[in-house]
């Protein structure tokens, strides 16, 4: 469906970071994928991933304090963001980089449509469905206003809303939580955009909705072609309905694969350490096998492997090795990324390096209950800092888990 | 510094839990009446209805359209409607459903924070829903709950200990030491250092803040432990630790969960056995092999088909229900998923032939819906009955409906007057003849909806199981 | 200078000191953490330090002299006089313009009032008219707010119905009119300063009542209520240990903020000559004075005004202040 | 009709309200230690033949409850009795004397409302910037000032030391220019303004203050919400999404706090028209007080607290017409 030419959009070492009292906060720390078209590419990692802030960085939408501080975001060979050095040796905006006029009309909307988690706090309380609708369409497709009013109702229609002409009047919290979904999916389709950001979607909706919800997007994404960022922590969801998929871990994809490839013949001990500590509802699963530990605060990440204070796997090498992104499988001529020094691509260091301390133990126990691994990562991160920083951890973890 | 758990069934850690000196605790006496296996609660025809109206003057409603402008009467919610099951000793019952189903006021309701409208609540033989003032107050140190939401359960300004010590303090169990040594006790088996029992409840993660409940809700030793959503909060590596600490403490405690999840997955790793609930109703309850394995209520099917599998190369049916959940304050009769059920079965009045009934019924759901656009009686004819109507007197009734809703009827048949008056925006629209979607609609239920059997009955079927050997409850008509 | 949001996101800032985040010692910090909070609180600080000063100084001068006081240790100190005794003819200019004047003298920095009597002196003893005023009256309003809206709050239904009728129709009058009403009948056509607390506190009942109710309902619905409910803990004692401890907060910080509204209506009251009656040295009440002087001293009835003002706002300050340091939420 | 159902609900609760507000009134005239005869008559020489036939000219030898009844009957029927003072009915001085305080009241109010939504919105969009903290000092003195003070100081500015504008009494646009010797409508519309906004500024200070503060917050938060986010993400430019998106849902509280805040406005009627020497009602009141007319006093009481409820009838309703939550029942 992908012919391998020029990508959609292309992410390259995008950092995003936000300047707070506590210090800087990485969120998105380097990350680089592409989209190309019509296809539908996952983003999956639990809450603190900086998936979230990673999608809205594609728009130039961060929130102050973030700012995005690296990186170059290119849509359809247009520099949405991209840096240059300068002559004092500064890093500055490129001068081919957008405006902030030309990304308010040029990209976002109709080019790149988002849909948001949440139906009911994303639409106006006070204006009507239709207004709203109405309103995007004729900003981003030179409509008047009667023809924006009449693709509104169509598209309302399109998207499964019953009796469109008079629910166009009506306000958002006339509508069910799945049909106010329906309403953003409208939205972002109206705008006739070639790739739409959607910010788990379905996260909010009862199964039976979210289903529906799936269903719908499948068919449309068929009908108009359109491409996916699918943002979501939900691996069900990512089997579901996404092409390729990228696994976040702390700010950093740590995997990035075709989807059957990450499912079945997964490469990063972090997306399988997931997989193996979810409940399954297509068949019973007599004993779980957690994480040991919690994903620490972006603030101050470990040194290393990320990944490795909770990894199963790590040896002493995860700790001083920082592994970036690396091809270590093709799967139908689609590279499969990982980043793990414990494939070959990366050299012999893992080989050479002994398990780190107790790891064998440890993991053992938390097979059987997680209780006190969750702690004795805490501790051990408190242990690797400074001996008196174990309450300011447990808080600042607080807010690791609040970002999303 | 990790606490190292003492593995399950360790001897020593049994006796620390069983021979605490807890004597003015009679719920172990009394827990052990009852024997593993057997019913420990028994919920026979419960309702919860909540009555809608509040504000100055309750029950009292104001319609500006009628005369005079004030009208007595209430309406109520009926949240938890004639809802009977048991659960046994020692296993955990998974209560799952959609949100808004009834599934949180049942959980509630069976501990009395909620005050049944009807029904009785049998608890070791005695009757929780007669219970009032102190002897309920005693009782809850045999029954406790655990909250959704890890933090907004938990007072901020309380230390986690003194959290864990009130509900011993309310039962009046232990002296001071005792119950400090008590909580650290139950700290450590929770999965937490007892060092932290002086920590502010914010201080902990999402998931350490629910061991914290955990630890609380056996601090008085109880029998039985209603869980409403405890992982559903928590991120998906934190949710496979806290089930299993729970599964150990219950294991190590001999507890009886009701578990209540909307996750299917979680349910189905935790439960015994499985109720789903619809609006207020249970419309299944088996052992979980059996409900996962051979559901027979087409909810629970259309449940089971929509939850999205973790796995690529499945490729199942999804989204297969159609509409909303209708309002619990007005449900509809007989039984409550038969307005959205894809078995409806066939109203016995009119005889029906191959796909005459499936047609119908899905005609008549998408004007009910209202998910087409009216057009031509001919189109209308063609798209959902491929061109040939039912045979006599459904054909007939079809065939007025569609006079109602087709774009080319000659205006003013038997409805003029009256459909004008009350004519649809859409056809306004258009110019043409006007298209009364409320009287099609209304037709045809009348006709078929409400003749089904599954509108006049309210079904209750016990059938084999062909998983395990336990009784299989379903509602569904299609057993009969 | 950032009025109460120096931090941007407290929630996510590191806390040295965990145990004690809820304690009133790391509230204080958060408070002086904040510039404008901290000078609020010095604002009030003196205000408070002043009248206390004053208040000792006037009563112990009346216990050690016996009669009204001709004498008070404040004099002592060159920049004091009595704050109510009228010079006799020829001591003393009448109507001494402030220092800064040409016509002015150090010795009444800001002059002295028509009747000769220094106005830097009456200014300082009229901060314990304002301050007293401002706390006991507002201590009757929450007294009396709290136990109507704890009641009202917790046990809801008709209990709750009446109690919220009453509190809406005091509500609906405005509290001056209210308050002069009050005042004026119930002293029986003298009014006084005594009347004028007594009215304000009992008018401001329903308005903390309200606050009361809104917190204990909003308390009631958390989850960790229906826990300790649902672990058999008494009425009583979820009461005790969990809303009013939890509902206390905002309704602190209301009581603070509130004390600089009823200074406000005080000095009006005053103002009116229903507050304080001359020759107590109150802020409103020398503006009643001086309002008749406004052509020829324009300084007379600008000093009063400036410390009621600069009072009012240090409470505001400090009132906001004490807001962020408690609910981080609000500190948009 | 959602609105319609509404309106009329609301105006169905107010029903206690209103009941309550005399009953207040009634019981605090009559809460008079003493004879309110001779309350009534304070200071003046009257025999017993006099007191006795005002007694029975009043009612006052029957119960209390006999005298409201009589009272509320009367009240009914649109007669709030009769002022011994002024030998006038007390419908007839209150009509002659609402235009002077409607006109103060509206006029402070429209000051407020187009100064601090302006000033509010610049706030909340430059928060943190120099235009922020000056105005949210601004608003902060606003509160915390006095608002007969402030009449005071204006007084003094711009009509004693400058002369621009003169210190008191109004001028009534519903008369004739004949009737103040102007020359025609244009100078009678000249002269009103001028004499109408020092009073207005000193009225409506303290509103724009309140008004500025939540203004500032409502709009901070409105721009917060994911819809604002939304809005940006479709390219809606940052003008529209402030004026429009962001504008609306902020002015909902702003709705409820301008009906709530009447009743300071009302209040400090009283002392605004003091100050300016304004016939209205609050001088009326003032005046009854101070010849302790009750029949005046609680006629007045009365009307405002009317008027209170009138004007938070009418927020509500317009709030309810903007929110549509309110009219439709949610639907989770």
């Amino acid at each position: 469906m992908s012919s391998r030419s020029d990508p959609l959009l292309r992410v390259e070492n995008l950092k995003t970071q936000f300047f707070t009292d506590a210090g800087t906060v990485r969120a998105v720390d380097g990350i680089s994928f592409e989209v190309y078209e019509g296809e539908i590419v996952g983003l999956v990692g639990e809450s603190g991933a900086g998936k979230s802030v990673a999608s809205m960085s594609l728009l130039r939408l961060v929130d102050s304090p973030g700012q995005i501080v690296d990186g170059e975001i290119t849509y359809k060979g247009e520099t949405i963001f991209g840096l240059e050095e300068g002559p004092d040796g500064d890093l500055r905006e490129r001068e081919d980089m957008l405006t902030n006029e030309e990304v308010r009309t040029r990209i976002r909307g109709n080019e790149i449509a988002v849909i948001f988690q949440d139906p009911m706090e994303s639409l106006n309380p006070v204006f009507t469905v239709g207004s709203q609708l109405r309103e995007f369409i004729e900003l981003n497709r030179d409509l008047s206003s009667d023809e924006a009013r009449r693709e509104a109702v169509d598209m309302l229609r399109e998207v499964g809303i019953p009796d469109p002409a008079e629910r166009y009047e009506e306000y958002p919290h006339q509508f069910s939580g799945g049909m106010r979904q329906r309403v953003l999916i409208a939205m972002a389709l109206a705008c006739e955009p070639n790739l739409i950001i959607a910010d788990e979607p379905t996260t909010a909706l009862d199964v039976t909705v979210e289903g529906q919800i799936i269903d719908l997007v499948d068919d449309l994404q068929a009908k108009y072609g359109t491409s996916f960022i699918w943002v979501t922590h939900d691996m069900g969801v990512v089997a579901e309905i996404c092409d390729r998929v990228n696994v976040m871990y702390l700010g950093e994809i740590v995997e990035q694969a075709p989807v059957d490839e990450l499912f079945y013949d997964t490469k990063h001990p972090y997306t399988e350490a997931l997989l193996n500590s979810m409940p399954r509802p297509d068949r019973t699963v007599a004993e779980l096998d957690p994480i040991r530990g919690v994903m620490p605060e972006a603030i101050n990440p470990p040194a290393g492997c990320r990944f490795h204070p909770r990894c199963p796997d790590a040896r002493e090498a995860c700790k001083r090795i920082h592994p970036e992104n690396r091809e270590v499988a093709r799967a139908d001529g689609q590279p499969h990324r990982a980043a793990c020094i414990k494939h070959d691509v990366f050299g012999d260091e893992y080989e050479e390096s002994v398990p780190l301390e107790g790891r064998a133990q440890e993991t053992a126990a938390s097979a059987t209950d997680g209780g006190e691994s969750e702690e004795s990562g805490v501790e051990s991160r408190s242990q690797s800092g400074n001996g008196s920083g174990s309450t300011r951890k447990t808080d600042g973890r607080r807010g690791g888990d609040d970002r999303e | 510094m990790g606490v190292h758990a003492k593995p399950t069934g360790d001897a020593e850690v049994t006796t620390v839990s069983k021979s605490s000196p807890d004597g003015q605790l009679g719920s172990e006496m009394t827990g052990e009446t009852v024997p593993y296996g057997e019913a420990l609660i028994e919920v026979e025809g419960l309702k919860k209805y909540f009555s809608q109206s509040g504000g100055l003057l309750p029950g009292i409603s104001l319609d500006t359209n009628q005369f005079p402008p004030i009208s007595v009467g209430e309406e109520r919610v009926q949240a938890v409607d004639d809802v009977s099951f048991d659960i046994r000793r020692g296993e955990t019952l998974g209560l799952v459903g959609e949100s808004g189903c009834g599934k949180s006021t049942l959980g509630r309701t069976i501990l009395r924070l909620l005050e049944p409208t009807a029904g009785t609540i049998s608890f070791k033989g005695e009757d929780l829903a007669t219970l009032s003032g102190e002897d309920l107050r005693t009782k809850r140190s045999e029954i406790q709950m655990i909250f959704q939401d890890p933090q907004a359960s938990l007072d901020p300004r309380l230390t986690v200990g003194q959290i864990i010590e009130e509900p011993m303090r309310a039962h009046g169990m232990l002296d001071d030491e005792g119950r400090e040594a008590r909580a650290k006790d139950l700290l450590e088996k929770a999965g937490l250092d007892p060092h932290h029992y002086n920590r502010y409840p914010h201080a902990f993660s999402g998931g350490q803040r629910q061991r914290v409940n955990l630890a609380r809700a056996l601090s008085v030793n109880p029998d039985f432990i209603v869980c409403d959503e405890p992982v559903s909060a928590l991120d998906v590596s934190i949710q496979a630790q806290v089930l299993n600490t729970m599964e150990r403490l219950q294991d190590e405690f001999g507890l009886t969960y009701l578990f209540i999840a909307h996750d299917l997955s979680v349910i189905r790793h935790i439960s015994d056995r499985v109720a789903v609930m619809y609006l207020g109703n249970i419309v299944e309850l088996a052992e979980k092999e059996e409900l996962f394995e051979n559901p027979q209520h087409p909810y629970t099917k259309a449940l089971l088909d929509s939850i999205p599998v973790p796995d690529p190369r499945e490729t199942g049916a999804r989204g297969v229900l159609e509409g909303e959940v209708p309002s619990p304050v007005d449900p509809p009769s007989g039984c409550r998923f038969r307005t959205r059920c894809p078995r409806l079965i066939a109203p016995e009045a009119y005889d029906w032939d191959g796909e005459e009934w499936k047609r119908t019924r899905s005609f008549m759901r998408a004007v009910k819906r209202r998910t087409f656009e009216p057009m031509p009686a001919a189109e209308i004819r063609a798209e959902f009955f491929g061109g040939a109507l039912p045979q006599g007197e459904p054909g007939r009734i079809v065939e007025e409906a569609i006079e109602f809703i087709a774009t080319d009827h000659e205006a003013g048949t038997q409805t003029s007057g009256q459909a004008k008056a009350v004519t649809d925006e859409a056809g306004t629209e258009r110019d043409g003849p006007t298209v009364d979607w409320e009287q099609a609609t209304d037709r045809l239920l009348e006709a078929f909806a409400e003749r089904s059997i599954c509108a006049r009955e309210r079904p209750a079927y016990e059938i084999e199981s062909a998983h395990g050997t336990g009784t299989h409850f379903t509602a569904c008509h299609l057993h009969r | 200078m950032a009025l109460g949001e120096a931090q941007m996101d407290e929630s996510r800032g590191p806390s040295e000191d965990v145990e004690a985040e809820y304690g009133w010692r790391y509230t204080f910090s958060k408070v002086m953490e904040d510039t404008t909070a901290r000078w609020g609180l010095y604002v009030v600080a003196l205000v408070l330090l002043i009248s206390t000063y004053t208040f000792i100084d006037s009563n112990l001068s009346q216990l050690t002299f016996g009669a009204v006081s001709d004498f008070t240790f404040a004099e002592t100190l060159p920049i004091f006089d009595h704050p109510e005794r009228i010079p006799p003819p020829g001591e003393g200019e009448e109507n001494v313009p402030p220092a800064f004047h040409a016509d002015g003298s150090l010795s009444n920095p800001l002059g002295t009032d028509p009747s000769g009597r220094d106005y830097f002196t009456r200014i300082v003893y009229g901060a314990q008219v304002s301050v007293s005023v401002g706390i006991v009256s507002t201590l009757i309003g929450f007294v009396g707010g709290t136990i109507i809206g704890a009641v009202s709050g917790f046990y809801g239904g008709r209990v709750d119905d009446v109690l919220m009728r009453m509190v809406e129709t005091v509500y609906a009058i405005p509290p001056l009119i209210l308050i002069i009403v009050f005042t004026v009948f119930v002293s029986g056509g003298s009014p006084d300063i005594t009347y004028a607390i007594l009215g304000v506190g009992i008018t401001f009942i329903p308005v903390f009542a309200r606050i009361i109710r809104s917190e204990v309902l909003s308390v009631r619905e958390m989850d960790y209520i229906e826990a300790a409910k649902a672990s058999g803990v008494k009425n009583r004692n979820i009461i005790r240990r969990h809303v009013i401890p939890n509902s206390f907060a905002p309704v602190l910080v209301y009581a603070t903020l509130q004390i600089g509204v009823t200074i406000l209506i005080v000095a009006g009251l005053s103002f009116l000559g229903y507050g304080a009656q001359p020759p107590t040295p109150d802020w409103g009440q020398m503006l009643n004075t001086s309002h008749g002087y406004m052509h020829s001293n324009v300084w007379l009835s600008i000093w009063p005004g400036l410390a009621i003002l600069v009072t009012i706002m240090g409470f505001n300050l400090f009132g906001d202040g004490l807001q962020d340091a408690l609910d981080p939420r609000i500190n948009d | 009709m959602g609105l319609l159902r509404y309106t009329a609900g609301r105006v169905v609760q107010a029903i206690p309200v209103l009941i309550g507000i005399t009953v207040i009134t009634f019981i605090l005239a009559n809460l008079a230690p003493g004879d309110p005869v001779r309350l009534m008559l304070q200071g003046q020489e009257v025999n017993q033949e006099v007191i006795a036939r005002i007694e029975r000219q009043y009612g006052l030898h029957r119960p209390l409850h006999e005298r409201y009844l009589t009272y509320m009957g009367n009240v009914l029927q649109g007669d709030l009795g009769h002022s011994i003072h002024r030998d006038r009915p007390v419908t007839a001085l209150l009509a002659q004397r609402a235009g002077p305080t409607l006109m103060l009241v509206l006029s402070a109010y429209a000051f407020a409302l187009a100064t601090a939504i302006p000033l509010g919105i610049i706030a909340a969009t430059r928060r943190n910037e120099p235009t922020d903290h000056v105005s949210r000092i601004v608003a902060l003195i606003g509160v915390s000032t006095p608002s007969f003070w402030i009449g005071i100081v204006l007084i003094l500015i711009f009509a004693i030391q400058l002369g621009w504008l003169p210190s008191s009494g109004l001028v009534y646009p519903w008369r004739s220019p004949d009737q103040y010797g102007y020359s025609g409508y244009p100078e009678l519309a000249y002269q009103t303004i001028r004499h109408l906004l020092l009073p207005m500024i000193a009225l409506g200070t303290l509103q724009m203050a309140t008004l500025m503060r939540v203004e500032r917050t409502q709009m901070i938060e409105s721009l917060q919400g994911e819809y604002v986010k939304l809005a940006r993400a479709y390219g809606v430019p940052e003008r529209t999404i402030l004026r429009k998106h962001a504008f609306q849902v902020a002015q909902l509280p702003i709705i409820t706090i301008i009906g709530l805040n009447l009743s300071t406005a009302l209040g400090g009627a009283v002392l605004t028209e003091y100050v300016f020497n304004i016939n209205g009602i609050g001088r009326l009141f003032l005046e009854a007080i101070q010849s302790l007319d009750y029949q005046l006093i609680m006629g007045i009481t009365i009307v405002i607290g009317t008027m209170f409820v009138v004007g938070v009838i009418i927020t509500d309703i317009s709030y309810a017409y903007i929110d549509p939550r309110v009219t439709y029942g949610e639907h989770d």
